[in-house]
């Protein structure tokens, strides 16, 4: 067995933001599923987001968990991607100060991370 | 079908307990709980425990069983639930499943966690593991910062001000006053709450509820057993739970929480009721703009209204809908796991009439609001004054 | 009241699984289980999740709300249950009070548990929560150890022999090899088992179960719903559970375990049975020592010939009294939260006539008895065919 | 509030076992508790238990956790002490060999410890 949680992390490090649909209900899932969680469809469809979308919201994270403490402060947003689907992830850009709801980004892939965060958005 | 009430409670102070362990805290809510019901102890049938996290803040899994020693020599049915942040709130529900079910007459249900042994830092990593481990945390968000990305996109949608917010705060702070078990006693200027370090934008440190250690406990017991006592019981009439993705990015909405709306419903449809029947709410305020969102939620506002409502004093202890009399997570404290349950006991004090100097006239329903994560858990008990 | 049945099961196989976490290893197991069933995803009501530490072993609390989205959108109630190595057991009966009390119809039960990423020291450690940090872990005490304490004092006490613990050893490793989801498929000889290393002096390597990543889950509905349905259902009629001191010394005896008796009196007086009517059972054979005690504390043996019966083959797969004929926590593996719903299932499959290769003839009655740490919870499940 | 925990600690740091024993009941409880766990009680006679006691079981730890692997292996074993009260320490002995079910033991004080392995037994 193998688990569906690696496939949008391996995902990452080819550069690709993988979803699935579910081509019973059309419904889309944004990290994939095993299963359609509204028909139980378990024959998805994996399809690759779009690398721009929009920042629907954001924060600048100023008290940092210890292991974040040295990047602090630091913005953390959440983005709609086409479809329908929003995934959350570090904005990078210079002028923190100049950042709104609204604004257009594209993802960028950071190599060196092994996990979710090799994915960013920047402007 | 077996009606459920409630017939004792029992608080610990909250705030920082250097002496004690959650096993102190468990026992010391819990015998005051018994003695307000004015049970023996060998009448209790079965525990539920609430508890987020002994197994990090003391290095301690398996806690229903020493609790239940603790407390009793008879070998009861101990069980520990953990929902997140509605640990607490979740144990009542099922409490009242185990009486409903006709297994058991009377139940105590308690709630404790011990978080000022360890560090902020710790204590923030203890907490994050609420958030989703794969998807949310490799970014670096906090709780602060999931509750401040809600709250841009709130404001961002409805015009919600920072004020607002700021008044959440300032409402609960002044309610604890009265709460001699409530964390602070300290009265705040909206200017003071306004102007406190940023600790994730647009979130201050007034937005932010506190690091607690507490204990609280309640007693139910079922219809045939009330007959017998010397007591004021408080019936349970809708229970409502539900659930939702963890990771903030995939719900729905970033401006309200799928699972409080639905369990919300399932509570009213238990309770034949509608939010206008309520008269006292207690809400989960973890963060100002949690409150916020769940008052709205609930039903009790308008989306988008709830700032508003807030501004007009409809939710001070003397509005048309009081929340949060007790001063709430924010001023009263929030010891994960006693919370949902410490909710339920500020309902119990208003319905029966011994919330003493915040005392409100006129309260048949109470409703109690906990949810765990940045919303993922949410359940809602709803209490109503026995005829 | 509610009559509860188990309609579905489904189990991942047991063993180590590198690529997946418990999300996966719920979601496999529950996946199977609605299959098996029968069922639509949507007639699911709620969830109950049992798991003793994805705090420790992933980082990762609040699973019971990421299990219930990746299964359903339709926002389930979901609970997690901890009460130790009887998290799996105690998630059963409170789903079957959940259905008992009315609340729901359908529930999904499931528990699992990811431990083979840590390494044997920190999984000792997060194990070692289960035991008391204040009086028991500070002498350096293991679980190991805990259970060679019972078994010296049971040597002593009635001349149990370790031969006889290794013939446990022996008979769970034959009875896997016929279970195609254990963790070991590896005849062993007493000799082997008698002469491997010793790990806490008298138990030795072939007397500890492993450590094992695995899920396990089963579906339960009211009477009113199997009308319904084209499966073989088996019918829930005994559910006891019961406490003690999690420290060892503090308890009445050395070499039985009186939360095991206690929980075994309720849930047999529910059934309205005694010991004898009992065709199998699945016991927590965490330890050898522990399955010779709790035969003894079931009532199947007299205290004291718990041994001599493992010896005259009665517990045998082809003995009067089969015991752990999917081969134990020994030898199938023993992921902690799905041990207790693993046992239901083997119960489910004898009763029903599904086991394969290991089916046994005229199994009517089934227990499950799944206990906590060196005792301090236990929860008996009583299984019937339906006539 | 104090914690009835602590008691039992500082009470090893003085070099005294300490226990319950309920007047009501008359049942004995070790650690101390704050009530009676059979009537409720909460007017808890404190005494303090023998130093001696015998040995009712013990083990040989050979595979240690992390913290206590270069003790080992080391004897951890229950004592009875008197009025029918047990309690768990290590047993140091020059003889790990020799060590019986029914040996005499007598507590003794490790001062520098700060948790329950203050006290440990010997011969
Ligand atoms: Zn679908
Ligand atoms: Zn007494």
């Amino acid at each position: 067995m193998e688990s569906i949680l690696n496939s949008f992390i391996e995902g990452l490090k080819n550069e690709k933001i993988l979803y699935n649909r579910c081509n019973q209900c059309k419904k889309n899932f944004l990290p994939p599923t095993y299963h359609c969680p509204t028909c139980g469809n378990d024959k998805l469809e994996i399809k690759e987001a779009q690398k721009e979308g929009t920042i629907e919201t954001f924060t600048v994270v100023h008290v940092a968990p210890t292991d974040f403490v040295k990047e602090a402060p630091y913005i953390v947003g959440i983005v709609q991607l086409n479809d329908d689907l929003r995934i959350m992830a570090r904005i990078k850009s210079t002028q923190n100060e100049n950042i709104n709801v609204g604004d257009k980004v594209k993802a960028a892939f950071d190599k060196k991370k092994q996990d979710a965060s090799i994915l960013f958005f920047t402007f | 079908m077996n009606r459920v009430f409630i017939i004792g409670v029992g608080l610990t102070k909250f705030g920082k307990h250097e002496q004690l362990s959650t096993r102190d805290l468990f026992f010391h809510a819990s015998k005051k709980a018994i003695a307000d019901a004015k049970i023996d102890i060998n009448e209790i049938d079965g525990i539920y425990f609430g508890n987020l996290s002994s197994d990090r803040f003391e290095h301690q899994a398996h806690t229903a069983a020493i609790n239940a020693s603790n407390i009793s020599f008879r070998h009861l049915p101990s069980t520990r639930i953990e929902d997140a942040c509605a640990s607490g709130g979740v144990a009542v529900a099922q409490a009242y499943l185990a009486i409903k079910s006709g297994l058991h007459d009377t139940v105590l249900v308690a709630g404790a966690e011990k978080m000022t042994n360890l560090s902020t830092p710790e204590v923030t990593d203890v907490l994050g593991t609420c958030a989703d481990d794969i998807y949310e945390l490799p970014h670096g968000i906090t709780f602060p910062g999931l509750y401040a990305l809600m709250a841009r996109a709130h404001m961002h949608k409805y015009g919600t001000t920072r004020e607002q917010m700021s008044m959440v705060a300032v409402k609960n702070h002044f309610n604890a006053l009265k709460n001699p078990y409530a964390q602070f006693h300290k009265e705040i200027t909206l200017e003071k709450a306004m102007n406190s370090i940023i600790v994730s934008d647009p979130l201050n440190l007034y937005d932010c509820s506190p690091i607690t250690d507490g204990g609280a406990a309640i007693i139910l017991t079922s219809e045939e057993k009330i007959k017998n006592l010397d007591v004021s019981p408080v019936e349970i009439v809708g229970v409502g739970q539900a659930s939702d993705s963890i990771s903030l990015a995939n719900r729905k909405s970033l401006t309200s929480i799928e699972a409080n709306k639905i369990a919300a419903k399932r509570a009213y449809n238990m309770a034949q009721i509608t939010p206008k029947n309520i008269d006292i709410a207690e809400v989960h305020d973890c963060f100002t703009i949690a409150e916020i969102i769940n008052i709205e939620d609930l039903g009790f506002f308008e989306e988008g209204k709830g700032g508003k409502a807030v501004e007009e004093g409809t939710t001070a202890i003397d509005g048309d809908l009081p929340i949060n009399t007790d001063g709430g997570l924010k001023a009263k404290g929030h010891p994960i796991g006693a919370t949902g349950v410490a909710q339920i006991i500020e309902l119990v004090h208003q319905i029966r009439g011994t919330a003493e100097n915040r005392q409100l006239n006129g309260i048949k329903y109470g409703l109690a609001q906990n949810m765990g994560g940045s919303g993922a858990t949410s359940v809602v008990n709803i209490l109503k004054e026995v005829d």
